[in-house]
């Protein structure tokens, strides 16, 4: 039984996408010339988050979101009409089935996170760069909602490589997440809160909600522990 | 009664071709490339499934073989059927890649192991493939022109069907990718 | 020239002038069957919904339509099942209106939707625990319930009741009308709820949510009675608006007078639940979450004042207007008031939608806004124009309005009307 | 009047007995499953996976990759010692680039050179020195009396990992100046003194923030070893490192790339240029190249992106870029990942008339005592068309043809722009950054802003 997690320290990250750009290559996700910050796929987003104060007391840092996989009654799996979102009970994963989902955008609406997103254009990738897609995860149609699978491609394939040699528990180095593997500096930590749980000085993002989000942020300024 | 004679009429219509003419036209046949016999191998070459539908090192399954398995023992015609000569002429000699047209492949937006199966499973070929390894002509490809599925491609009930009865279902993300 | 298919003692305007009245309505049917079918082919990128916006301007058209098009089912439920017989005089006009609405917000739903081709897997695969499960099952059930209400009132055409066969089989499924009337209340109660809850669920929408009665956020039955409250004065502003436009009194004043007391009697409970519900999510539900409900008010152009206008402004005064019989005798007034209390359901609505969606959650979110691109005015276009062109059809084709014929004979003494007739053609 | 009746009967027939066939049913399931599996929809390419190593090139850092392969296909990269940065994680991306430069015409080149005025000079200029390609170049215009020319180099290397306290005098310590992945390993063994007017991204992650300060007076107070740094290491910041005790230590000189000095060659004195292009690092702001070209000058650029020297020279040679090119980086010989299409123009052979990949089998890799020579371009991520995510569908990055202003300069955000200076004007986007002090324009350093900014600050005017 696990439950992944990831510990993100927020002072640690510079902002500089690597991770973003990472996790668009894994899940295969679309280039669209169209796209702005309000349309584009983005499982994982950085946002840039300040104090409030003008210059020179203004502060900033980024704070990496996606799919926070809520534990406790999962906003999105809640309100899906056709069960296109389910929660794994081995993993803690929340899963999002593109096959199945019909474009309601209700997951979208119930979020608190806008960690979810949806394909308005149909995917199209610049000619030849097709030949780039990862094999591991199927291209998304238009028309449905799209999130943070926690690279579940990876997961596969680090199952299959488990059950090439007879086990059925996967080896953990075999299974990061994009986002966590391309993280420069380390500020991404991909983890089973299982086996690794959380600093005591971390906190999640709307706790309050009560939803049980399994990201867990770190930071020692206070304006950005007022955040949380 | 006899008002609705057009009625019963327009029903029949519809029944029979809905019953008998739709099948025909939405299974479409498909030929095979090459026509193959998986009893001759098994007889006459002793090969066993995964001799060539083998796994890779990594554990993942390759499929039907690729013609440099084939010309390993096909590099001259051995018989003198005209199947033969065709494959010989057609794709050994050009070196051209047979397009076998697979009955079982799941759509793209499924992750199937093989190995998974067979190994933490246990399960043979037959279970699913059936009697295709002993059959001495490729069986017709039928191909659902809108859907694009195979025929014989597993429907998702029945691997729910039986990941039920092993325990083994947990959430979609086990199969989807 | 169509004279034939219209029934027989009405009177209606020449053929060509009915074309030239429903002429723009089909243009504007047309332009907006363009944009939607843009919409389907080119993608929802023909919108201006985005992420944050999931929703737009189209739930927030179901959304008030559904409300609006309540009528059918209440009127049907105090006709049928309550006897109030007067109703009789508007219950068809009540369950066109119910339809186009009810048609209406399905199409839209299926141009709302990114993949309308699987929507059928909410029926085939349906998750209970979601409110929009609910809806969509509720609603289908009601269209069907609809549209067999609606085929007795199209068999009473002239023309069709000439075939024997279809006579009997009206005769029957009038029977069925108070089955039909029992099914639609019971459908309808539960999908206006539904909808309700829809956004009452939400927990990570502290603006919509709301703590359960039962399984239900109290929303869940606000959008009841709000629903059921405005029905019957939508209808009331349909006749009405029909009877200037047709310059003829198609209803005794007092069936109006009884749409208006039914909707302000229920208008004051949804007053008084709607403040109630206000007064507990400020004061518990939402500093319960951690967020104190002053925050959701200081982002313009949402201010507390929709709130005031949400329960004052539309809820208390149309509901004072049509409680008090001398206000509700006066036209003017009458139709005001149902006026207000429409624009009220329609507010509730847009509140429930779009605030609801452009209100920050995370500390370091944005407000956002949106505006629908014209694709989706088409859209929502298409919806009206539709709605107009099956009343005004019906209107002609019809007996819409059972009383029109004894009215014409003895025309009601002129009222005293003083106000200019807006609306009238 | 009964045949239409019948008519109505026979499709209402119809109508209800198909509804008791499989058709209408299976076309139900078919038109979803098409939904899913539509056609429009690329299918990933299958085969054996395998992972490959090579080196990224591009940019002096270096970075070891390891790919992920289909079949020969790379399909995604990361690093071997740690992240990458945002253009190295896409850089098996670049062949795709819409925009890469396909074709040129290099027998006309060759033409032109030959007819070129020959009391002029020759020149290379080369933006990556310290390349196996680069001593090529170097010794075949030695040969011939050419010039061979690269970008102003920072004026020493530095070792991160042997400070304990680094005062940055504006140097963009963690967005790039260093290989991000060491950086960050660094990262906890020092602190970090930012002086900078901007409270930039390295400024956030830094220790103390200043917005001006005494350097010499703080770097004497930090405790040792200490590290001083500016954006190019000037001879003002070497200097005072060397005072400071940090010589040989923390800094050291920067490698000699024997690189002759542009502002010495005389105007008008230089017939034939070539640039290479195709690992592009620095750029020179085009005037200033411009001023040394005989007016009948041959120009060749040698690029696989349009937007560098490509809008300037008369011909532009297709390059293979990153995953398919053969190169080195720090005595690091690169695996090309990719075959490079059909029509590309080895620089090396074109301008050195000698082959890269025999002198590359001399290479000998360096030793790697952890310094450091401070990579002060821009990268361009722009270069994917992936990399929308970090500018377009984000705001991390300032997108191209974009400035950020503080705010109170009377532009709102997305306004239209000119971002001014005396050698010109380029409309552009704004953002509003509340983070920069009041006058201070930041934007990206693209190939077309160098050029018109040069050493000069720019003014953003209302458009």
């Amino acid at each position: 039984m696990k439950r992944y997690g990831m510990h993100i320290d927020i002072d640690r990250c510079n902002g500089c996408g690597a991770c973003m750009v990472a996790c668009a290559v894994e899940n295969n996700i679309p280039p669209v010339a169209g796209a702005d910050d309000r349309k584009g796929i983005t499982p994982l987003r950085v946002y840039q988050i300040d104090n409030g104060e003008a210059y020179p007391n203004r502060r900033t840092a980024f704070i990496p979101m996606l799919c926070q996989q809520c534990g406790n009654e999962t906003p999105c799996a809640h309100v899906c009409p056709q069960q296109a979102v389910d929660v794994d009970p081995e993993t803690g994963i929340v899963g999002q089935m593109a096959e199945r989902c019909l474009g309601c955008r209700y997951c979208m609406a119930a979020c608190p996170y806008h960690a979810r997103y949806f394909n308005w254009w149909d995917p199209k990738w610049p000619a030849g760069m097709e030949a780039a897609l990862n094999p591991d995860v199927a291209p998304r149609q238009r028309g449905v909602v799209e999130k943070c699978n926690f690279c579940h491609g990876r997961r596969h394939a680090a199952m299959e490589k488990a059950a090439a040699a007879g086990k059925r528990e996967i080896d953990p180095a075999d299974y990061v997440p994009a986002c966590a593997e391309a993280c420069p500096s380390g500020a991404i930590r991909f983890v089973d809160l299982n086996a690794q749980a959380a600093p005591a000085d971390s906190f999640r993002l709307l706790e309050r909600l009560d939803t049980d989000p399994k990201i867990f942020y770190r930071s020692k300024k206070d304006w950005v522990k007022r955040n949380g | 009664m006899k008002p609705l004679i057009p009625f019963l009429a327009g029903a029949l219509v519809a029944l029979g071709a809905g019953w008998a003419g739709f099948p025909r036209v939405i299974d479409r046949a498909r030929p095979q490339p090459v026509d193959f016999s998986h009893k001759v191998h098994a007889d006459k070459a002793g090969a066993k499934c995964d001799d060539c539908h083998a796994f890779r090192d990594d554990g993942t399954f390759a499929g039907a073989p690729a013609l440099d398995k084939c010309a390993g023992c096909h590099a001259a015609p051995m018989g003198t059927t005209a199947a033969e000569k065709a494959f010989i002429d057609q794709y050994v000699t050009p070196g051209r890649e047979p397009q076998w047209r697979s009955y079982a492949r799941q759509p793209e937006n499924v992750f199937f192991s093989h190995v998974a199966h067979m190994k933490l499973g246990k399960l043979q070929c037959e279970k699913c493939h059936g009697n295709i390894g002993t059959t001495d002509k490729l069986p017709a490809h039928f191909e659902d022109p809108i859907s694009g599925y195979s025929r014989q491609t597993m429907s998702m009930d029945a691997c729910i069907a039986c990941h039920r009865e092993n325990k083994l279902e947990h959430s979609c993300m086990d199969c989807h990718k | 020239m169509d004279k034939f298919l219209i029934a027989r003692g009405l009177k209606r305007c020449s053929t060509g002038r009915f074309l030239l009245w429903v002429g723009p309505w089909f243009a504007l049917l047309l332009f907006g069957l363009y944009a939607a079918g843009l919409c389907l082919v080119k993608g929802l990128n023909q919108t201006n919904m985005d992420n944050r916006f999931a929703f737009g301007l189209w739930i927030f058209l179901d959304l008030t339509v559904i409300a609006l098009g309540a009528g059918a089912f209440f009127t049907g439920f105090l006709l049928y099942i309550l006897k109030l017989d007067d109703l009789r005089a508007v219950i068809n006009s009540a369950v066109i209106i119910g339809l186009t609405a009810y048609s209406g917000a399905v199409a839209v739903l299926a141009v709302d939707v990114g993949q309308p081709l699987r929507a059928w897997f909410t029926f085939w695969y349906p998750n209970v625990h979601s409110m929009l499960t609910e809806v969509t099952f509720c609603i289908t059930c009601y269209l069907i319930v609809l549209a067999i209400e609606y085929v007795p009132i199209v068999l009473k055409n002239r023309r069709l009741k000439e075939v024997p066969s279809l006579l009997v089989f009206e005769f029957q499924l009038h029977k069925l009308m108070y089955v039909l009337a029992g099914v639609g209340t019971f459908l309808s109660f539960f999908h206006q709820g539904s909808l309700g809850g829809l956004y009452g669920v939400l927990r990570g929408r502290p603006f919509a949510f709301r703590e359960g009665l039962f399984i239900w956020p109290s929303t869940f039955f606000l959008f009841i009675l709000s629903a059921a409250a405005v029905g019957p004065s939508f209808v009331l502003l349909t006749t009405w608006l029909v009877e200037k436009i047709t310059k003829k009194q198609l209803v005794r004043t007092e069936v109006l007078q009884l749409l208006g007391r039914i909707s302000g009697l229920l208008l004051s409970v949804y007053v008084l639940a709607k403040t109630v519900d206000t007064l507990v999510w400020i004061n518990r539900t939402s500093p319960h979450a951690g967020f104190p409900a002053a925050q959701f008010y200081g982002w313009k152009p949402f201010g507390i004042e929709i709130l005031f206008a949400e329960i004052v402004l539309f809820g208390l005064l149309p509901a004072a207007i049509l409680l008090m019989p001398r206000l509700r005798a006066r036209r003017g007034l009458l139709v005001t008031a149902a006026a207000l209390a429409c624009c009220g359901v329609t507010l509730n609505r847009f509140v429930q939608t779009v605030q609801t969606l452009a209100l920050p959650t995370l500390p370091f979110d944005k407000f956002l806004s949106y505006t629908p691109s014209w694709q989706e005015v088409g859209t929502f276009l298409a919806v009206v124009a539709y709605g107009v062109l099956v009343y005004s059809f019906s209107f002609r084709y019809l007996n819409v309005f059972p009383e029109e014929r004894a009215l014409k004979v003895q025309p009601a003494a002129p009222q005293e009307e003083e106000e200019p007739a807006y609306a009238g053609r | 009047m009964t045949t239409r009746r019948a008519a109505v009967q026979i499709i209402a027939g119809a109508g209800v007995g198909a509804l008791f066939t499989p058709a209408p049913w299976r076309l139900v399931r078919d038109t979803a499953l098409w939904s899913e599996n539509w056609p429009g929809i690329p299918r990933p390419k299958r085969g054996p996976i395998s992972a490959k190593t090579t080196v990224c090139t591009l940019c002096p850092a270096g970075c070891a990759v390891r790919a992920r392969c289909v079949g020969d296909q790379p399909v995604s990269l990361a690093g071997v010692n740690g992240g990458l940065c945002p253009l190295g994680v896409i850089g098996h991306h670049l062949p795709y680039y819409p925009r890469r430069v396909k074709q040129g015409a290099p027998e006309e080149a060759r033409a032109a050179i030959a007819k070129a005025d020959p009391t002029k000079r020759v020149a290379v200029l080369d933006l990556r020195p310290g390349r196996t390609a680069s001593a090529l170049y170097r010794k075949a215009m030695k040969d011939q009396g050419g010039l061979y020319l690269a970008p102003p180099q920072p004026g020493a290397s530095v070792n991160l990992a042997a400070a304990k306290s680094v005062l940055s005098v504006g140097a963009p310590l963690f967005e790039g100046w260093l290989p991000p992945a060491e950086v960050f390993a660094a990262r906890d063994r020092f602190r970090l003194v930012q002086i900078e007017r901007e409270f930039s991204r390295t400024a956030a992650m830094a220790d103390v923030w200043l917005p001006s300060g005494d350097v010499a007076e703080i770097a004497r107070k930090l405790d040792g070893p200490v590290l001083v740094v500016d954006r190019t290491m000037s001879p003002a910041i070497v200097a005072l490192n060397k005072e400071i005790g940090g010589w040989g230590q923390t800094v050291q000189a920067a490698p000699d790339f024997g690189a002759d000095d542009l502002a010495s060659v005389a105007d008008g004195s230089i017939g034939v240029l070539y640039i290479d292009e195709s690992n592009a690092g620095e750029y020179i702001p085009w005037q200033e190249i411009e001023r040394k070209l005989a007016p009948n000058a041959v120009t060749v650029a040698f690029a696989w992106s349009p937007d560098g020297y490509a809008r300037h020279a008369k011909f532009v040679l297709p390059t293979a870029v990153f995953p398919e090119a053969l190169d080195d980086v720090d005595g690091r010989v690169t695996t090309p990942l990719l075959k490079a299409p059909e029509g590309v123009v080895d620089p090396v052979e074109f301008i050195a008339k000698a082959s890269l990949a025999d002198a590359l089998k001399e290479v000998k890799p360096k030793e790697d005592g952890g310094w450091r020579l401070p990579y002060t371009g821009t990268l361009d991520a722009t270069a994917s068309a992936l990399s929308t995510k970090v500018y377009q569908e984000s705001n991390l990055l300032l997108a191209p043809r974009h400035v950020a202003v503080a705010p109170g300069a009377g532009l709102a955000e997305n306004d239209a722009a000119v971002l001014e200076t005396s050698r010109g004007r380029l409309p552009v986007r704004v953002v509003v950054d509340a983070g920069l002090p009041a006058g201070k324009v930041r934007f990206l350093g693209t190939p077309e802003v160098l050029d018109l900014c040069g050493s000069e600050e720019p003014k953003v005017v209302r458009g």
